[in-house]
């Protein structure tokens, strides 16, 4: 580990973490466009982080410690798993970036604002996390699946930097039926986990639609701030890992110039075509109902299943 | 350790170590049933915490090499009292007693319902399960194993929970004789009584045979761990008894259950290429009390009850290992010591998790006077240390990555996904058990965020949790002590590991020569996984230093909150309920309030297996019993016709047979 | 001294025997009952005779003796005497009806005969029968017992099974030590005067020796 | 000349309490006299129990007289002892007057003596007049109180019993015409001659004689379709009558059975073990089908009688040497666990005035002794770890499976899980709960130490085996399995 390649990975961990609002803002951006509204700038974000650091921050006095916890959790879990993802060359913590592991950091994350969103003691806190724990309940173990799935089709054991590397190794010999329908039951989750339109409007606080806000509904100040970044941390995670474990063709296998010169350009068209993707679709396809969410989340489940059925049977 | 004479030396300290054992404990009963008052039975509860510290001791003397194996002189009429300790049992014993210890400890610090009764039945309890761990003839095992549920049958006594105990008693007592028969053949098949002498006895006995036994043996001790059909009693008992009863029954019985089956399957009666049809037989069963319990427990309206099912669940993820091991043994050995290290170490684990949260719940009962999940809310304002040893348990239980119970799912996960079995049927089978995996814990841990959620935050929602009594001084101590257990055996989870291979290395016969770390993903990320988590968190507290605070009632739209405003623990897990329907026996009643004009609406969960199973299996055996009895007809006629019939029938059956 | 007229004899008194039990069914009042008893004691009295005669065995003497002495003598009386101080009504509840007894107890010898089949192979000629006959006494009084509401009925039909018994025995083997037979009889004494005790309790508790009465330790 | 001496000291005391001397000295000369018959009845049993039989002309006592000899003296000795209180509360009571009184103890002692005879006496005939004597003595016992409901059931075992022992009587009939051509004079319906030479008796005979023997002395040990008269002359009898009679009277059947027995699976092998596993099998489905449906404790108590003598036929009914063992072991298991049972179930009904079950309520906070000895009775007949019952079943179920009778063990699980079940809902909410009624435990020694003596004997029974104990136990089975000691 020559020390060109740590300051590579601490450079790729920071800009993976510094580019996620940005990423929220381009969304936004595309949506608004799709929707030939102006939209607000694609920095917005930033400026909306920078504004609540500074502000005050208002806490219910029901309120106990583990509410002024959750905002730390939730950071800690997301900046690990930045750490994890393979972004332009591998993970910062590479020989540890462990699959199973990443998928129960989820999970902490998860936790952590299920119980806070109890905190409060106000009806749509309850409302939030009721509505989380019976997506979550789905969206977990198709996670867990699909990606085990891949782990299972490389073979290269449950490291993520290892398993990225082996199919962009493989290149076009690795497009099978197991990688697709996992890459399909990824995508489910992937809208679903970061509480985008089919399962949940992310722009408005209106209490029907709201399961991701709904937990958030009683931070304020700092603590918010820590909260929206982490959760656009959380989306930009999953599109990276979308673009550099499923689908990894281009990111740098080697430290040459060239090839880190060709990755930075392909993750950044990669992480645009998605973005792209996920405005489209939320513009095109109203808010489920609540109780239709299961349908579609089962859905996912069997997808990934039969992915790994796929992987064994065939 | 050859400076001194070694046989020597070791047959004294085994004899001073089983003496320093039982004679506390003994003493302790004696004391217990001739004395009534309290302070008599402190000293006792201390004569039991003696014992326990004894105990302890088993895994360091057995690493030591000292041979923890002993017979009494006096023997009983089916064979002599033998006690030997091997090095998984060891490991085991040594774990139990240090948890039993702490409850005692509790026990008596919170001294809810600690007579002169209750602390002498602990120590028959202590001596029970540690005589069943030690076990080396079959009637010591088969004895001990009954005593635990007698003592835990007297132990449960609180109020009249007659009708839960008794089906406690029953259920436990099938298993008994069911585990009677299954060790009487191999007894007989093994020619003698000692268990240490038999090993691979499958082999003599055939396939069939051995499945049928393999299978007796887990059921007969699932009655105990709540696997499918036998779960029924558990609510009702853990939700009536004393907590620290149910506490010892989840997890030092457990303890004992799972190391006598595991050392049943793996060493008496020895895993053979054709026993996998039993070993999917028994992993169906056990995914399906494994999501049975999950999703029970999403729905009860008593913590205790939460916990009973959360036991259940994790039970039968054990069972699911060991049944998996059977599968691995043949086709990669290597797998299957980490799969039966997984399972050994989710034991473990859970038995620390789950005394920790039932000594919370009891604090919580203590202060509050509260039972009913419903009527609790906002107990971590009042009792903020009680909240964060609690939510150390709960982080462990769901499973979040510093704690142990994160390493025990991972190591199960990963020697599930790990192994690539050539036969098609057998690799179909991976996929269906990670999803039941994944699913159970995903929905444990919404049950477990339920539990902490509805007790220690929002508003209180009655008047014994605004102003809960303080908690008595001491009982936080093993409730601490439990905590930091929690996250330390997550960070030096290999240290246990290791442990756990050579007793498992030593029972099942598997080479040890690939060790299990080259299988598995990264052996030290237990710890660089917890130091990763507790440096990032520094840091971003660094960056993000907490600013300033201002307490405010809480927003509620306009006006201040209602008491109904707040969200119920039923309505909560309500959208899971929608989604699971067909599995829950909900029915909505309909109750008239007292002043009669209000009436309110309530959803009560029977348990579907006790309505569709239990009562009519109850109602027929007392029908039949019905009609039975209708032959005595209290006529004096009657008689001599019976008699009469017998005596020809006989002499029919006679001249023609 | 063994003839042909000893053995027919013998044949002749246990047939005699077993008309007696099988007249006992019929009877619906209790003196003729007990009348009955007392001649089924008289032939087996005779039959201990002439087989004492035939084999001249000195205990067998004794044995007759003691049978009409006691059965045809004393327990009668004692029957009576109980009989006149309960003023017990003399009509006798039948639960099987006289011709359903009559049927019962024709399919019960059919049965000792079918039933004794391999054993009455093995014996010799003479005692072949008796033995079937002392079986099927045994069983006919056993069901009358069962069929009859009275309780002294019951003390008869017990006699009766002793006396089938005994005529087996003796008829078998020559009957049995003599200590064996002198027990029996005082255990039957006994049994009667016992039962005759009893017999006056349940008359001072329940006022009438019908035992229909006796129903109150039903099982709720 | 011992065992005669053993037999007339009870009737020798029965008569001495006839004497018009003040009850207070008459219980005492009971209860020494009881003492001093037992202590002498233990001088006699222990040289047969070493290997040295005593064989006279009327007496046979080898070990397996001999166990059963000691099991009754013990037990009639702490029947006895417990009577003595229990019958001045009967007085008090103004249930039994002082007359009453002292004829039950003439009774009862003649009662011991008559059990005692059947077991020493060396001739068939002989045991089945002792047999026949200790049921007449005990319809007395049983038809104590006088009133309807005890008569009636004293009228029952009377009739019912005198028509076992009819059939019996055949059966031995049918043994003498067997064994009268082989073995020549008096010696041929003894016990050890007819052993002797049991191989060339008449088999057709000798499979009458076994069916008569058993259904007769099957209604006598209260086997199944014939056990009607056992639930109601127990509950009937006052309690140290009851546990007397169904821990050591049914004994004495059983022993009848075994010594025929034995004889029998030498001539026609396993006609009688059949006979006896049908009869087994059907004792305990009928004990438990009527132990879930009775209220009264001490029918209850009968009925769990009537499924442990089922549980030792069938045990004699496996024949194999464990199984035998089983079987001598429950033998001793039942008479220690069943007296425990009855006399605190007497504690119980005299202090709550009642027998009902659903009634009696909150033992343990009333009276603790009895609470604590009730629970330690409890679970010594339902069968629980540390008391003989438990073991016993263990190796009976061990025997089972290991001369391939699964079906048998399957079906035994079920019956003795279901009773188990039956047992522990009725007896245990008896003993929690608190009840209103004014009860107290009763001051008396007597009443504690034979108690207290039948819980420690079962604790000892049923953990330890020492090694003295255990010969005794295989002489037994040997001589069961036909070969002579």
């Amino acid at each position: 580990m020559n020390y060109l390649e740590i300051a590579l990975m601490i450079l790729q961990f920071a800009a993976l973490i510094l580019i996620s609002p940005l990423i929220t803002g381009i969304i936004r951006k595309i949506k608004a466009r799709m929707q030939n509204k102006v939209g607000a700038s694609i920095f917005q974000p930033y400026r909306d982080l920078h504004k609540l650091l500074k502000k005050e921050s208002v806490v219910s006095e029901n309120a106990s410690f583990f509410f002024r916890l959750v905002p730390y959790i939730s950071m800690t879990a997301m900046i690990l798993l930045a750490a994890m993802t393979p972004f332009v060359y591998g993970g910062v913590i590479a020989p540890y970036s462990d699959v199973i592991a990443m998928v129960y950091i989820f999970t902490m994350f998860r936790f952590a604002m299920i119980v806070g969103g109890l905190e409060g003691g106000s009806a749509f806190g309850g409302m939030g996390s009721s509505r989380e724990v019976m997506m979550s309940v789905l969206i977990e173990p198709a996670l867990l699946i699909s990606i085990m799935t891949l782990s299972a089709m490389t073979g290269v054991g449950f490291n993520i930097t290892d398993i990225s590397g082996s199919i962009n190794a493989a290149g076009a010999a690795a497009i099978s039926p197991a990688l697709l329908l996992a890459g399909a039951a990824f995508v489910i989750t992937m809208v679903a986990e970061n509480t985008r339109v089919p399962f949940d409007n992310p722009d408005t606080h209106l209490e029907l639609t709201m399961v991701h806000e709904g937990m958030l509904i009683e931070y304020s100040g700092r603590g918010l701030a820590m909260m929206e970044t982490a959760s656009m941390l959380r989306l930009t995670i999953f599109m990276t890992l979308l673009g550099t474990v499923f689908f990894p063709w281009g990111t740098a296998m080697t430290l040459s110039i060239a090839d880190l010169a060709l990755s930075v350009a392909v993750i950044i068209v990669k992480l645009l075509v998605i973005a792209f993707g996920i405005a489209l679709l939320e513009s095109i396809i109203a808010k489920m109902r609540v109780f239709r969410m299961p349908n579609m989340l089962t859905a996912s489940f069997a997808l990934s299943l039969m992915a790994m059925i796929s992987l064994y049977v065939l | 350790m050859d400076i001194f004479n070694l046989t020597l030396q070791n047959e004294a300290l085994t004899v001073i170590f089983f003496a320093a054992v039982f004679i506390p404990a003994l003493a302790g009963t004696i004391l217990s049933l001739m004395f009534r008052y309290n302070k008599v039975a402190n000293l006792i509860a201390g004569l039991c915490i003696t014992s326990c510290a004894v105990g302890i001791a088993a895994y360091p003397l057995r690493a030591l090499g000292v041979p923890l194996s002993y017979t009494f002189p006096l023997s009983s009429a089916v064979g002599d009292y033998a006690l030997a300790i091997d090095q998984i049992s060891s490991v085991m014993i040594s774990l139990s007693s240090v948890i039993f210890m702490l409850i005692v400890v509790h026990v008596v610090k919170s001294s809810s319902d600690s007579g002169c009764r209750y602390s002498g039945l602990l120590n028959v309890l202590f001596i029970a399960s540690f005589l069943c761990m030690a076990a080396d003839s079959v009637l010591v095992l088969l004895i001990s194993w009954e005593m635990i549920t007698l003592s835990t049958f007297l132990l449960a006594k609180k109020g009249n929970n007659d009708r839960a105990r008794w089906m406690f008693f029953v259920i436990a007592h099938i298993g008994g004789l069911m585990l009677m028969c299954a060790y009487g053949y191999l007894a007989w098949v093994a020619g003698t009584q000692t268990l240490s002498d038999w090993n691979g006895l499958g082999a003599i006995v055939g396939s069939t045979t051995s499945m049928i036994l393999v299978l007796m043996i887990v059921m007969g001790f699932g009655t105990k761990l709540g696997l499918l059909p036998f779960h029924a009693w558990m609510p009702g008992l853990y939700g009536t008894a004393p907590t620290h009863t149910a506490a010892l029954l989840s997890t030092v019985c457990s303890n004992v259950a799972v190391l006598t089956i595991f050392k049943s399957i793996y060493s008496y009666i020895g895993v053979t290429e054709s026993m996998s049809v039993i070993a999917f037989a028994i992993i169906g069963l056990a995914a399906a009390t494994a999501l049975w319990g999950a999703m029970e427990s999403l729905v009860q309206k008593e913590p205790k009850k939460i916990l009973a099912y959360s036991s259940v669940e994790n039970m039968a993820l054990v069972i699911l290992c060991l049944a998996l091991g059977m599968i691995y043994i043949n086709e990669s050995p290597v797998f299957a010591k980490l799969i039966l290290i997984a399972g050994l170490l989710h034991t473990l684990n859970h038995s620390v998790f789950k005394s920790l949260m039932l000594m919370t719940i009891d604090t919580v009962e203590d202060c509050t006077g509260e039972k009913n999940i419903g009527r609790m809310g906002g107990l971590a304002k009042t009792l903020p240390l009680l909240a964060v040893v609690s939510i150390i348990g709960v982080f462990s239980m769901a499973a979040i990555p510093p704690t142990n119970g994160f390493v025990s799912e991972w190591l199960m996960i990963q020697s599930i996904m790990g192994v690539n079995l050539q036969s098609k049927g057998m690799s179909l089978l991976i996929p269906l058990v990670l999803a039941a995996v994944g699913i159970c814990g995903m929905m444990m841990a919404a049950s477990y965020a339920r539990l902490y959620g509805f007790i220690f935050l929002g508003r209180p929602r009655s008047d014994g949790m605004r102003e809960p009594r303080p908690m008595k001084n001491g009982t936080l101590l093993p409730m601490a002590v439990l905590a930091i257990l929690c996250v330390g055996m997550g960070f030096f989870a290999t240290v246990i590991m290791d442990v756990l291979t050579t007793g498992v290395v030593s029972v099942t016969g598997i080479a040890p020569s690939p060790s299990y770390r080259s299988v598995m993903s990264e052996e030290m990320l237990p710890l660089i996984l917890g130091v990763l988590i507790v440096i990032t968190s520094v840091a971003v507290l660094l960056v993000v230093r907490p600013g300033k605070e201002r307490e405010v009632r809480t927003w509620g739209c306009g006006e201040d909150l209602g008491k109904e405003m707040q969200y119920s623990s039923i309505g909560f897990s309500q959208p899971l309920v929608r989604v699971f329907h067909p599995f829950y026996g909900d029915t909505t009643v309909v109750r008239e309030t007292k002043e009669g004009s209000k009436k309110t609406v309530h959803t009560e969960f029977t348990e579907p297996f006790v309505r569709y199973l239990y009562m009519p299996l109850g109602n027929a055996i007392t029908a039949i019993s019905e009609k039975i009895s209708k032959t005595q007809t209290n006529r004096i006629q009657t008689y001599f016709g019976y008699v009469l019939i017998t005596l020809i029938a006989v002499l029919l059956a006679v001249r023609i047979l | 001294m063994e003839s042909i007229l000893t053995s027919n004899l013998i044949d002749i008194f246990a047939v005699c025997m077993l008309l007696a039990s099988v007249l006992a069914m019929a009877t619906t009042r209790m003196h003729p009952l007990i009348r009955l008893f007392l001649i089924q004691s008289i032939f087996q009295a005779a039959f201990e005779f002439t087989v004492a005669y035939s084999q001249d065995e000195p205990h067998i003497y004794i044995m007759a003796v003691m049978t009409f002495v006691i059965k045809v003598l004393v327990i009668p009386k004692m029957l009576y005497y109980i009989m006149d101080r309960i003023k017990v009504t003399d009509k006798l509840v039948l639960s099987v009806g006289v011709p359903g007894s009559m049927l019962l107890s024709a399919a019960l010898i059919m049965l000792s005969y079918f039933v004794s089949e391999p054993l009455v192979a093995t014996l010799a000629t003479a005692e072949r029968n008796t033995l079937v006959l002392s079986f099927s006494i045994m069983l006919i009084s056993i069901s009358m017992m069962a069929t009859r509401r009275k309780a002294v009925s019951e003390v008869v039909g017990l006699l009766m099974a002793e006396n089938g018994l005994f005529l087996g025995a003796i008829a078998l083997s020559n009957g049995m030590p003599f200590i064996v037979e002198l027990g029996a009889f005082f255990d039957v004494l006994m049994a009667v005067i016992i039962v005759g005790i009893f017999a006056f309790r349940i008359n001072k508790s329940f006022d009438s020796v019908d035992d229909t009465l006796l129903r109150r330790m039903r099982e709720e | 000349m011992i065992v005669t001496l053993m037999i007339l000291m009870p009737a020798v005391v029965g008569i001495l309490c006839l004497l018009p001397v003040g009850t207070k000295n008459m219980f005492r000369t009971a209860v020494t006299g009881s003492l001093i018959s037992t202590a002498v009845a233990v001088y006699c049993c222990i040289p047969p129990l070493r290997g040295e039989t005593i064989d006279t002309v009327i007496w046979y006592v080898d070990e397996l007289s001999a166990f059963f000899l000691m099991i009754t003296a013990v037990i009639s000795m702490l029947a006895v002892l417990y009577s003595k209180d229990y019958l001045l509360v009967e007085r008090e009571e103004h249930r039994l007057s002082s007359k009453e009184l002292r004829s039950f103890y003439f009774t009862l002692l003649l009662f011991i003596a008559a059990m005692l005879l059947t077991f020493a006496v060396k001739s068939a005939a002989l045991t089945w007049i002792g047999i026949g004597i200790t049921t007449l003595i005990s319809a007395f016992l049983v038809g104590l109180y006088k009133d309807e409901h005890a008569t009636e059931a004293a009228w029952k075992y009377i009739m019912l019993c005198s028509v076992g022992i009819t059939l019996a009587l055949f059966g031995i009939a049918m043994l003498y015409t067997a064994s009268s051509g082989v073995i020549p004079g008096d010696a041929s319906l003894e016990w050890p001659s007819l052993v002797a030479n049991a191989a060339n008796l008449n088999p057709v005979f000798m499979k009458f004689a076994a069916v008569f023997f058993i259904i007769g002395l099957g209604t006598k040990a209260g086997l199944a379709p014939m056990h009607y008269w056992l639930p109601d002359a127990h509950s009937q009898a006052p309690s140290p009558v009851s546990g007397l009679m169904s821990g050591v009277l049914l004994n004495c059947a059983m022993y009848g059975i075994m010594r025929f027995y034995i004889i029998s699976e030498v001539v026609n092998p396993g006609f009688a073990k059949t006979l006896l596993l049908v009869f087994g099998l059907l004792s305990i489905l009928v004990a438990t089908a009527f132990i879930l449906v009775s209220k009264d404790i001490k029918r209850m108590l009968a009925y769990s009688s009537v499924e442990n003598m089922g549980l030792i036929s069938i045990a004699l009914g496996i024949g194999t040497p464990l199984a035998l063992f089983g079987a001598l072991f429950l033998v001793l298991a039942h008479s220690i666990s069943k007296p425990l049972m009855f006399f605190c179930s007497g504690n119980m009904t005299q202090a709550y005035g009642t027998r009902a079950m659903s009634e009696i309520r909150g033992v343990t906070g009333k009276m603790r002794f009895t609470g604590l000895s009730t629970t330690a009775g409890a679970l010594a007949v339902a069968g629980a770890p540390p008391f003989p019952l438990f073991t016993g079943e263990l190796i009976l179920l061990f025997a089972a499976i290991n001369s391939g009778m699964y079906v048998l063990a399957g079906v035994l699980i079920i019956l003795l899980a279901i009773i188990f079940a039956g047992l522990t809902r009725s007896i245990f909410p008896m003993l929690s709960g608190n009840t209103n009624k004014k009860v107290s435990e009763r001051r008396s020694v007597t009443r504690k130490i034979s108690i207290l003596a039948l819980v420690i004997g079962a604790l000892f029974v049923g953990l330890f085996m020492p090694a003295s104990v255990e010969n005794v136990l295989l002489d037994m089975v040997t001589i069961l399995s036909g070969g002579l000691p």
